[in-house]
């Protein structure tokens, strides 16, 4: 009991550390790739120590109640990932984030945050099925649905589940809030809906689901190493070259609609990914 | 040196505007002048093939037929010229009752009255 | 079924300047877009009770940073012709380079801010980056930035030597060579295509109708440009205006895009034939008379009216801005469009509030 | 001592909703309503199963004819009814159950067939529990429902015992229903629940409630006679009625694959399952508590209960698989359907076909895991969704409306419904609560169908949508203008603390109802996964784990740490919304053109042309249609 | 000791972490284009963790631009309130700090400073980028003395 908690803590805080830095390289390769120079490496958290000591302020109480909640669920689905617990229940576990950033973005009467959630919740539904498909896929190579299995695989998952690669790349571009899906609330201001979903979350609010974004790319990044969890190399390399990709892939696109995300995108993956099933299941 | 405008009256202003339109003119805008007495006078510029035409028109009292209805363009600069001199156009769509750029009708309409730096103040 | 009410401004971040629409939209989809204004009027045009004739002019270059140089322009052709007085040739030449310069660096501007509108921001650093290069030119040659403080009654008051004038075209020869690199991605990348294309369609006999001036009425398929007045040194350079028929906001982007490339042109046609002489006349006496005067714009046709009584201050001073004329056509384009496309469109007149509302 | 508590179960209901009728003093009627329902919710509490074989034999002379005669009474009042309204379809379904019936009962079913005529396992157990218990607070919360219902209708004479006699009915009805080991008597019990959900969905008497109600009468009506040709085949099969030996009998007989799937054809109808689903929309017409009680603990649970009960007999063959699909894509589909609903009472609707769909499917995949899986969805989704329903109806009577947009901001208005409705919903979408850990299992169990598996992941993510959409919905700031206290009686308040306590609770007490209850149901499904709730709490199938207690605890700890964190944002300064700074003072107001201020509203996007139910429902119930078929040709095929 | 070192980790992070809000106010443009190159490759303010939010819950400096007038007047107001503490305003070239050249124009208020606080003040017509960036940075000067004594944003 003393172990697992033990180490529970080691991984969330890893999870921090690590979740805050990859953002200070998102910032500052997506600064190289616009010709400047960007902000120092540990910005990020430079931002969220700034952001935890500001003054606290809502036009509702839930928007205090959400930030708490999402970030609690990113953590606890975080440390069932490294407890090598069941995928299904890693999965839904990370959906409570999801659902109450929803929640208290649409408690605010801004009309900005509202509508930006009717979006998340398109985002959400895109993200979470093929996270399930994924899961899905899990179950099927291995007849179970522990991540513990996954390392007695003669050979990559990646090899059996290309298409369902690709679905999840979608799935983790929507995640991050990269262009050409970052509809429904983005790193920097310059969209339609202000900052979307985060609007309205003001200081310590804000700073809590930054922390919780951070966890939650940490959790994808984790689910993408499962692609290739017969080795450890692999197992950092494939997260971290999907991670630079979409930072490319953001430099390289204008935002989308949340339509074509839905049509196009969601579509496209959801289908990829269930003939992937179909083909595995042989 | 001055325009060559002609003259209208405010009851033909509809017309001859729709005859302009006829001839594939394009409104280029309104300009409202005051006039020495308490009066204003309108001009209204077309364009066909770089060249301008122009209408000029003397208001004597508040009340100006809006051109609204043949120019649906027109709606903004009628407005300006009701905040800024106060006059009323009939039939403006959308009429933004004086609040284009001003707080509304409490705040004077700024270019009514005399002008020049000795007479403004 | 009431839908959505969002008011998109005065403050937001895709808005560079201060605007107002009241958005009615149901499942993101705009039904009616009422716009309010005010937020940036000063109330300029009354400024010419107490200021004379001659300072008036550094208060028509601050109706808009974007093209103040092409406003003075605007304003000082007027008077000089209400004055009878006709600038040196060499001074004709150097108003087209500072006006080119000014709609390069409004053009590289636009583009920036279009590319950020529909969420790509790497686009927009980059063409900003572009951008500072006509920037220094500016600079350089007027001493301002923004704000080019160069036109006065009878000419021009500053002159560029050789050496800026060689330095001036291997400038430009980088700024070209920028802008070709980033014309495949304006005009053929995907996303781009997928938010530009097919959005605030305007048709020919709608633009006409609507009164739209500049790049918005030639991306409906009309040559008009009032550069082909002839003022300044137009009429001795040889150009065409820019024109495309689809009348989206894929086809605004393309025609300011090529004007782009029309103005380096035209900058160094200026350059090749830059007359010696003086750079101005000088000017006795006070206007009088009405006159109308007008010009191109980056952003279509700017008209001055103007009424002197042959006393120091104008009787009326009226200024017609592009963006006043583009406006109604906003009322046309924005129903029936994503509101994620509101920014867009919005940005597709590349509307100057502050010279609309002046 | 069971024999007794049956008679409570069964026969006071009965003896109860015969005083409302009589006694027409409202005080006696809201006594008589309270002591049963306390008095079925104890009992059904004391019941313990297995019962003895012989539970009630002592009677069984007496039962048989009555039941009997029942019955006759029963289809002749439905075909006066179907007379009466001219409703064809009706007079005929009646007229063919009749016939059909008195030949079976004259002619086919021997005189000397004693079954065991009741019967406790654990899916009864449960479902008589959720009846009592649920039903009863439905009941409870009924009481000032209905006489507010009624103060709106100027009614020269209160219809209130009519309205309460049918609601015990009911709840009798559904006891015998669930408990009964006979066939012959659960028919009546089916079909007695179908004329009381008649006379409940009729009952305010407008044009459209009468019309709604005939849609039910004649869908269930089928349903019936559906469930009547099933006995007719079960019988031929092995003659007998007795239940739980027909199931025995049955299992693995190609021959009995007919009537089986008429069966579950018949379950189909009652629990409204695409395409029957119409006559479960319509009953929307009906005071809320008839929905809650519809919808939560009875009537559409008849039909899931005889799936899941005779699912060892069907278990792993065509049929099955047909059941499993069908669920699967009802569960999707109704999902989808709700996406696209502005009427709050719809949406729960839908909801209900989707999550009884899952069920079904579970029903069909026939695991251990499954079947505990269904048994447990039956219970949590019973609990929040009758506590939704009644929600839904408190706030109704407040906003007289049931459109969402209108109950938006309904946290601010009434605190105490709108937080407990929310409660509701995050119960069925959030873990650790019940709903998501019966879901889990059924992921679980129905990973190795891929289409059934990419139904189950459509399905729940399209339900969280629309669940997150109507509370985020409710929570929103609402209206600054129209405030009025919450003020409600304890008997609208009480079921409303209480569900609302049990759906956050219950979750809580699987792993022990899974070990005490399920675990033996395992023997009667061949080929079934090993499955255990296992120490600390953590409920183990053979490919995963749910540490429930462990994530009950951190979540209940980060509740109550957000709690906190929302009493220290109380203090500080109230901020006002972001309106691009044109804020004009109220809360929602921002100055619009003309320096006027306007109110900013945000509905929810129902993206109609994708999820509209005009657009969709046709299509979908061909889809549905071809389903049955196919589980009708599965059977045929062996 | 230890609150000590959250006090100067926190100072030390608001000074790193300025997050801007840009709000023109009747401006010509000029300043805003000057203020919008600021982020741009050549000036990159994000060098210093500057960001351009647009939206005032999330900034901590708030740069205005241009000349008030009676109906951005309300508008500026609001979102100074808007912006949680600790908070600086800097307001942007010569119309912002008295009106400038339109001062005299009818529908114009004034400087920055008669409808809020204001803490810097960056002259030029239009100020330069470099002027802009010089405010920026003598405004989380201004956030060392406002969290002297403030702590928690109270």
């Amino acid at each position: 009991m003393m172990k697992t908690t033990a180490l529970a803590l080691a991984v969330l805080c890893a999870a921090v550390l690590l979740g805050g830095l990859l953002s200070g390289i998102d910032r500052r390769l997506t600064a190289r790739l616009q010709s400047r120079q960007g902000p120092p490496l540990i910005q990020p958290f430079l931002d969220v120590i700034k952001l935890m000591a500001k003054e606290r302020m809502v036009t509702n109480p839930w928007q205090a109640f959400s930030p708490v909640a999402s970030l609690a669920a990113a953590a606890v689905a975080l440390v069932l990932f490294a407890l090598q617990g069941d995928l299904l229940v890693i999965l839904f576990v990370h959906m409570v984030g999801g659902v109450f950033l929803v929640l208290g973005a649409m408690a605010s009467p801004s009309p900005y945050s509202q509508t930006a959630s009717q979006r998340e919740l398109w985002q959400m539904l895109s993200c979470e099925t093929l996270l399930f498909l994924i899961a899905g896929a899990l179950y099927l190579t291995t007849g179970s649905f522990r991540l513990s299995e996954l390392s007695a695989l003669p050979e990559p998952l990646l090899y059996r589940l290309p298409l369902l690669f690709a679905a999840f790349f979608f799935a983790l571009t929507v995640k991050m809030r990269k262009s050409p899906f970052d509809l429904a609330g983005c790193h920097h201001a310059h969209q339609e809906l202000v900052r979307g979903v985060f609007t309205e979350y003001v200081g310590p609010y804000l700073g809590l689901l930054e922390i919780a974004h951070w966890l939650e790319v940490m959790l994808y990044l984790a689910i993408c190493s499962l692609f290739w969890a017969t080795d450890a190399k692999g197992m950092i390399l494939l997260p971290l070259a999907v991670f630079f990709a979409v930072i490319v892939l953001d430099n390289v696109a204008a935002r989308l609609t949340w339509r074509w995300m839905l049509g196009w995108g969601w579509g496209a993956s959801f289908i990829l990914s269930a003939f992937n099933l179909f083909w595995l299941k042989g | 040196m001055t325009i060559t405008a002609d003259r209208i009256e405010s009851g033909e202003l509809c017309r001859a505007v729709a005859a302009l339109k006829e001839q594939g003119c394009r409104f280029v805008t309104i300009t409202c002048v005051r006039a020495d007495s308490a009066g204003a006078e309108l001009l209204y510029h077309f364009d066909r093939e770089l060249s301008l035409s122009h209408l000029r028109l003397t208001v004597s009292g508040d009340e100006v037929p809006s051109i609204c209805g043949i120019y649906a363009s027109a709606f903004l600069v009628e407005n300006e010229i009701q905040d800024q001199f106060g006059l009323r156009f009939i039939g403006l769509t959308p009429d933004y009752q004086r609040t284009l750029y001003l707080q509304g009708e409490d705040s004077a309409p700024p270019f009514r009255g005399p002008s020049g730096p000795d007479r403004g103040e | 079924m009431a839908g959505t009410v969002i008011p998109f401004g005065p403050q937001h971040p895709v808005l560079p300047e201060p605007l107002h629409l009241n958005l009615k939209i149901e499942d993101e989809i705009v039904i009616s877009a009422t716009p309010a204004f005010g937020y940036v009027h000063r109330g300029l045009e009354k400024l010419a009770d107490i200021r004379d004739f001659r300072q008036m002019i550094q208060v028509v270059e601050r109706v808009c940073g974007i093209c103040s140089m092409i406003h003075a322009l605007t304003y000082c052709q007027g008077l000089e012709s209400l004055m009878g007085v006709e600038p040196p040739p060499r001074a004709r030449f150097l108003r087209v380079i500072w006006s080119e310069l000014h709609r390069l660096h409004s053009h590289l501007l636009w583009l920036g801010l279009f590319a950020d509108a529909m969420g790509f921001e790497s686009l927009f650093m980059q063409l900003w980056k572009v951008r500072e290069r006509i920037m220094d030119m500016n600079e350089a040659t007027a001493g301002n930035r923004v704000i080019l403080s160069v036109n006065v009654i009878g000419g021009v008051r500053r002159d560029l030597d050789p050496g800026q004038t060689g330095w001036i075209l291997s400038e430009l020869a980088e700024v070209e060579k920028g802008i070709k690199a980033m014309g495949r991605t304006i005009l053929h990348d995907y996303t781009v295509q997928k938010r530009t294309r097919g959005k605030g369609v305007l048709s020919r006999e709608q633009a006409l109708e609507l009164g739209c001036v500049g790049p918005m009425l030639r991306s409906c398929g009309v040559a008009q440009d009032m550069r082909l007045l002839g003022y300044a040194a137009y009429g001795e350079l040889d150009f065409a205006p820019v024109v495309e028929r689809d009348g989206d906001c894929y086809a605004r982007c393309r025609v300011r895009f090529a004007e782009l490339g029309q103005s380096i042109d035209l900058i160094r046609q200026s350059i090749g034939k830059l007359p010696a002489g003086d750079i101005s006349v000088p000017v006795k006496g006070r206007p009088e008379g009405e006159i109308v005067a007008r010009a191109e714009q980056p952003r279509g046709e700017c008209l001055y009216y103007i009424k002197a009584n042959g006393g120091k201050f104008l009787d009326r001073l009226r200024i017609r801005t592009p963006t006043f004329a583009n406006i109604p056509a906003l009322t046309v384009m924005l129903p029936g469009i994503e509101l994620a496309d509101v920014p867009v469109v919005l940005l597709s007149i590349d509307p100057c509030v502050s010279c609309t509302e002046r | 001592m069971s024999e007794a508590i049956l008679v409570v179960l069964i026969i006071v209901p009965f003896l109860a909703a015969l005083a409302c009728l009589l006694i027409r003093s409202s005080a006696c009627r809201s006594f008589i309503v309270i002591a049963t329902v306390a008095g079925l919710a104890v009992s059904s509490l004391l019941l313990q199963g297995p019962l003895a074989p012989d539970a009630g034999m002592r009677w069984a002379g007496i039962i048989d004819p009555v039941i009997t005669g029942g019955d006759f009474l029963l289809l002749a009042i439905m075909f006066f009814l179907g007379c009466r309204y001219r409703n064809f379809l009706i007079i005929m379904l009646t007229a063919s159950q009749l016939g059909l019936f008195a030949w079976l009962e004259f002619f086919v079913f021997a005189e000397d067939q004693g079954p065991a005529l009741f019967a406790a396992d654990a899916l009864s157990l449960i479902l008589v529990r959720v009846v009592c218990t649920v039903g009863g607070l439905i009941c409870l919360h009924a009481i000032p429902y209905m006489q507010a219902h009624e103060q709106h209708q100027n009614l020269a004479r209160s219809r209130q015992p009519q309205f309460f006699a049918v609601l015990l009915l009911f709840l009798g009805a559904m006891n015998g229903l669930v408990l009964t080991n006979h066939l012959a008597h659960f028919y009546f019990f089916f079909e007695l629940t179908t004329l009381c959900s008649f006379l409940l969905i009729a009952h305010d008497r407008t044009e459209e409630a009468v019309g709604n109600a005939l849609t039910a009468l004649w869908m269930n009506g089928a349903g019936g006679l559906l469930l009547l040709l099933a006995i007719w085949g079960l019988y031929s099969q092995s003659a007998q009625l007795d239940m739980n030996g027909l199931v025995a009998a049955t299992a693995g007989k190609p021959a009995a694959l007919l009537p089986l799937s008429l069966l579950v054809l018949a379950a189909f109808t009652k629990s409204a399952q695409l395409p029957w689903q119409k006559w479960l929309l319509g009953a929307m017409v009906a005071p809320t508590p008839t929905s809650a009680l519809l919808h939560s603990s009875t009537m559409v649970k008849a039909g899931v209960y005889l799936a899941l009960r005779f699912a060892p007999a069907f278990a792993h063959t065509l049929l099955a698989q047909g059941l499993m699909l069908a669920g699967g894509f009802t569960f999707f589909a109704a999902a989808a359907l709700a996406i696209g609903q502005r009427n709050a009472k719809k949406v729960l609707a839908y909801s209900t076909i989707s999550n009884l769909g899952l069920i079904f499917a579970c029903a069909g995949i026939g695991t251990p895991g499954a079947v505990a899986a269904g048994i447990l969805l039956i219970l949590f989704h019973a609990v929040s969704k009758g506590l939704l329903f009644l929600c839904v109806g408190t706030a109704e009577q407040q906003v007289h409306s049931r459109d969402i947009e209108v109950m938006r901001g309904l946290c601010a208005q009434m605190p105490f419904t709108g937080m407990i409705a929310v409660l509701g919903m995050l119960t069925i979408i959030v873990p650790p609560f019940g709903m998501l850990l019966g879901k889990w299992l059924v992921f679980e169990a129905g990973a190795d169908h891929i289409v059934f598996y990419l139904m189950l992941v459509l399905g729940s993510s399209f339900t969280l949508l629309y669940w997150v959409r109507l509370a985020g919905t409710l929570l929103a700031s609402g209206q600054t203008t129209g405030f009025k206290p919450e003020i409600k009686p304890f008997l609208t308040r009480f079921p409303l603390a209480a569900l609302g306590c049990g759906a956050g609770l219950l979750g809580l007490a699987a792993p022990i109802l899974y070990a005490r209850l399920l675990v033996p149901l395992t023997s009667l499904f061949p080929g079934g996964r090993a499955f255990s709730a296992g120490r600390g709490g953590v409920l183990t199938t053979a490919v995963g784990s749910f540490p429930l207690i462990v994530v009950f605890a951190v979540a209940a700890l980060i509740g109550l740490l957000a709690l906190s964190g929302v009493s220290k944002a109380m203090v500080g300064r109230k901020g006002t919304a972001y309106m691009s700074g044109a804020n004009a003072g109220l809360p929602d107001h921002f100055v619009g053109p003309l320096n006027r201020p306007v109110r900013a509203v945000v509905e929810n996007a129902y993206l109609a042309p994708l999820f509209g139910e005009e657009r969709w429902t046709l299509w979908l119930n061909l889809a549905a249609a071809g389903l049955l078929l196919f589980i009708l040709g599965g059977a045929l095929w062996k | 000791m230890g609150m000590g070192l959250i006090d100067n980790l926190i100072s030390t992070a608001r000074r790193r972490s300025p997050w801007l809000l840009h709000f023109d106010c009747g401006s010509c443009n000029g300043c805003d284009i000057e203020t919008l190159a600021c982020l741009t490759p050549v000036y990159d303010v994000e060098r210093f963790g500057v960001v351009n939010v647009g939206n005032p819950k999330h900034a901590d400096i708030l740069l205005v631009t241009g000349t008030v007038n009676l109906r951005n007047r309300e508008v500026l107001a609001v979102l100074f309130e808007q912006i949680p503490e600790p908070k600086v305003v800097v307001a942007i070239g010569a119309c912002g700090l008295s009106g400038g050249i339109f001062r005299e124009a009818p529908n114009v208020v004034g400087g920055v400073d008669k409808v809020i606080p204001v803490d810097v003040y960056v002259p030029g017509c239009p100020a330069r980028p470099e002027a802009i960036i010089d405010g920026v940075v003598l405004a989380l000067e201004k956030f060392r003395e406002k969290s002297k004594g403030k702590g928690e944003g109270k």
